[in-house]
């Protein structure tokens, strides 16, 4: 299969490939369908070969050649270690504690790094009625880690959420301690524009990194509160031509016909 | 033992008006063929549990079957919203649609409950959630005696009736199935009554790495129902019709292009998509 | 990922005095080497935790490993008496030992509470038995919160060390187990440190029917020991030896006849009977 | 194989082949080792061939040719439709409310159908340290009816138990329901000397039928209470020549190398 390389640089394929690169080896992935599942795939298929992807349909240590369109495709399990039943995927293995980093994506999210994937506007008439919660709420909760990938704008980044559909960092610091919460919660939230970071103490996220042709003014205007950002901010390295290779090929492979 | 019927009896005979109704499969065998038959029979006010509604509740809901829904993830995967259903919560059209949310730990842990003959399933989850205060009728705090830790419960499901795909099934009803197996057994197990349908039914059942076996006497019903999973997929018989599920999103765009597409496919009795 | 060590290695490294140790395998893939591996390291005030003793856990207690038992069910299966179980709960011998004694449902609760993180397990059980009256500290009766029916709580077993027997790993440590599962996975998934030894480690895991895998990255640590379930048996390698099970009750009739066995077959190395 | 069948029945043998005519067929056995298991067995092979045997080891739909030592010997998994985890069997299937029929053993009864299998003596310093309850407390409590098989003596049916282990009807006839047990408790108990049943009303165990040889003044004698003894009592009908044949057949499996 060929693939083009020299077209420019998306903003998914940005968030893609900075979000594989927080992947380090051998970390035990909980991942959903959609750029999480391409992200854990380009590490796998790059610098992190022996990271692990566990679905939520029950497939442990899938090693797919086609990106799955759908969280159960069956190359999920053909190409699994292991498949067990979803009850036992969330109570032994997610629950238990045995999830390094999981990614989620959101409709909404808020300064403490809560989410919000079940509506806009109000519950019982809602404007937007949103697919609702999944494996989020728990994947927040129990994995070791969150890695939050979403696009910047004034609607998805807000003062206040619609509806909490997962914890963050709650409302105050140490509110997931408060709410016997076993993970550290949201460390990176991966943009179309930069890096955002919880502050160690206050855990408001902070932008710590801006992806090369955003300006932090840009990334301001695109979030509904008064942004932090760090002194220390970095500039994104842009995907190089190997990672933009492998990860052209991926998306090539969901669109092909199998 | 099971009783080996033809689709149309087995939803004639199981599926009332009013009842509670889970169709499950994770992704994987979701039971589509059963599903539009019970859209022929025109059954009405069913409270319809699955963890992912999926395309086979958005038409069932957009065809009026459903008075309530029982779920935790209502998309269609890889590709956007399920429009009949978002069109049922905002619009009310065709009927108004209840909601119960869960999430996914929450729902597979009510249906092992259910399965378990236990009044309530326990996980850690909810917490600091609005699911929580939504929720309050199923889902509830309670201390470890031992401990004093905050756990939570979810009340059990107990479906009227429950419908799964299988790859197989012998002459006796022996159900096997392999691949993703999801909540197929607890389903079948936690409901009153149960159907499974599937792609062939075999002589004998021979073994499988990986496969489970739902033994006859366990199953309400067997009906055979070839290619009863598509567009979702059956493992081993065929893949996923990814490409159904993008053009679904523009089928139901509209009621009017829904409707007769519903017309066409499922009311026409011209079998499924 | 899971270290595969020597079995003396693997010993050594995770069994400590005063530990609580659960060597399982549900008559199945009994860790007889691994246990007798601890009686040579010599190793004291261990709690046991097992279903069913059976006679590991036997010769473990008359070696004066154990100073409490944590179990549902102590016999010889198909034969009688543990006799050196008896010996030390009705003569101290060697020492005195402490029992904690559930059913089997609710030691399988308890298991897979652990696994699952939570800090009791559910179950319809205990009442009305004196058992629940016996273990306050770990059975308790709780309430529905939507019904207000009256279930029991089992509290979790989170063992420091969990220990079983399965037929295959690969080089990568991933674990392979086929036929009887029992609470195989609960144990390494439940116990702080876990240790599988396996009757050999092959380049691939070849699928098969009703295999389950334990990936490497939840394993502790793999020990190759060949014939390392005998007497119990490995679906697929060797059969259960009835004849030492029977055997066994004369063994172990005297507290001279048994110190005699465990000196010649255990202490000496030369390996299982 | 050749076997015996002129040989005289044996105490063993009456109580087993009176235990298997107990199964109706299409009945799913919860079933122990030992005499049960014979039983069950025995049924299975003659009059109720589509007897489905469950081990408390998690095989479903087990078919052994050769009798099982153990619980949780190899050819019941080989032989079974389904093998599922021990967590599984306890929770989806016992407590699932799928079997029909428990078989018990005890070392013990009392009156009313309650069982001890734990100690004789005081529980803290037993004069005889028994293996426990094992599966049997569920099993009682949730099989829609229980058989109970043990020797009778005065050591076996006592007033008082050391030890309750299992509940039978605890102490009130209404008491299953007070605790809320779904199974309707022991409906018969069988004994080398004959077979009794719990009274309608007041649920204590009566003596309603007698074996071949053993007199009524015998059973009196061999029970810790006063008996009640049934005014239609009846007597057992002696195995017949299959039952004897095929009993003695797969006896014969146990004892022989495999």
């Amino acid at each position: 299969m060929t693939t083009e390389t020299e077209a420019p640089v998306s903003a998914d394929e940005m968030m893609t490939a900075v979000a594989a690169r927080a992947l380090t080896d051998e970390t035990v992935c909980f991942v959903g369908v959609g750029l999480p599942s391409t992200a854990a795939n380009l590490a796998r298929l790059t610098h992190a070969p022996r990271t692990v992807l566990v679905y939520e349909s029950g497939t442990i240590g899938s090693k797919p050649r086609n990106l799955p369109l759908s969280i159960g495709d069956g190359e999920l399990a053909e190409t699994a270690d292991a498949v067990v039943p979803v009850p036992e995927i969330f109570a032994y293995w997610l629950q238990g504690g045995r999830i390094d980093v999981g990614f989620l994506g959101a409709a909404q999210i808020d300064r403490l790094g809560n989410l919000n994937s079940t509506v806009i506007g109000d519950y019982e008439r809602p404007k937007v009625r949103l697919p609702g919660g999944g494996g989020a709420p728990e994947i927040a909760a129990m994995a070791k880690e969150v890695i939050v990938m979403l696009r910047q704008s004034r609607r998805s980044f807000v003062d206040r959420l619609d509806f909490r559909s997962s914890v963050g960092y709650g409302d105050a610091p140490d509110d997931r301690k408060r709410l016997g919460m076993p993970g550290r919660g949201p460390t990176v939230v991966i943009t179309d524009l930069g890096v955002l970071r919880p502050d160690p103490e206050s855990r408001e996220l902070v932008l710590t990194q801006i992806h090369p042709g955003a300006s932090v003014e840009q990334v301001r205007e695109q979030t509904g509160w008064p942004l932090r950002v760090s002194e220390e901010l970095e500039e994104t390295e842009p995907p190089s031509g190997e990672e933009l290779r492998e990860l052209r090929e991926l998306r090539a492979t969901l669109e092909a016909p199998r | 033992m099971a009783e080996l019927l033809s689709l149309e009896e087995a939803i004639a005979e199981l599926v009332r008006d009013g009842d509670s109704v889970a169709l499950e499969g994770f992704t994987h065998l979701i039971p589509f063929a059963a599903g539009h038959e019970i859209i022929r029979h025109e059954r009405r006010d069913l409270t319809l549990i699955r963890m992912t509604p999926d395309l086979i509740y958005d038409q069932m809901i957009g065809a009026g079957c459903a008075r309530k829904l029982i779920f935790s993830w209502g998309g269609n995967p890889g590709v956007g919203s399920l429009r009949r259903l978002r069109d049922a919560v905002e619009h009310d059209w065709p009927i108004p649609l209840e909601l119960e949310e869960h999430s996914h730990a929450g729902m597979a842990a009510r249906y092992a409950a259910g399965a378990s003959n236990l009044p309530f399933g326990t996980l850690r989850g909810y917490v600091g959630t609005e699911l929580l205060e939504r929720s309050r009728d199923t889902v509830a705090e309670i201390a470890c005696p031992f401990t004093g830790e905050a756990v939570v419960a979810v009340r059990a499901l107990r479906p009227d009736v429950g419908i799964v795909h299988a790859q197989r099934a012998d002459r006796q009803g022996n159900v096997q199935i392999w691949g993703i197996v999801g909540v197929q057994k607890e389903i079948v197990l936690a409901s009153s009554r149960s159907l499974v349908t599937v792609e062939e039914v075999v002589d004998e059942l021979e073994p499988r790495p990986g496969a489970i076996v739902l033994p006859s006497w366990a199953v309400g019903a067997v009906a055979e129902a070839p290619r009863g999973a598509h567009p979702s997929y059956a493992h081993g018989y065929y893949d996923r019709d990814n490409g159904f599920y993008q053009r679904w999103d523009e089928i139901s765009r509209e009621r009017e292009s829904f409707q007769s597409w519903i017309d066409q496919n499922v009311l026409s009795g011209a079998g499924v998509a």
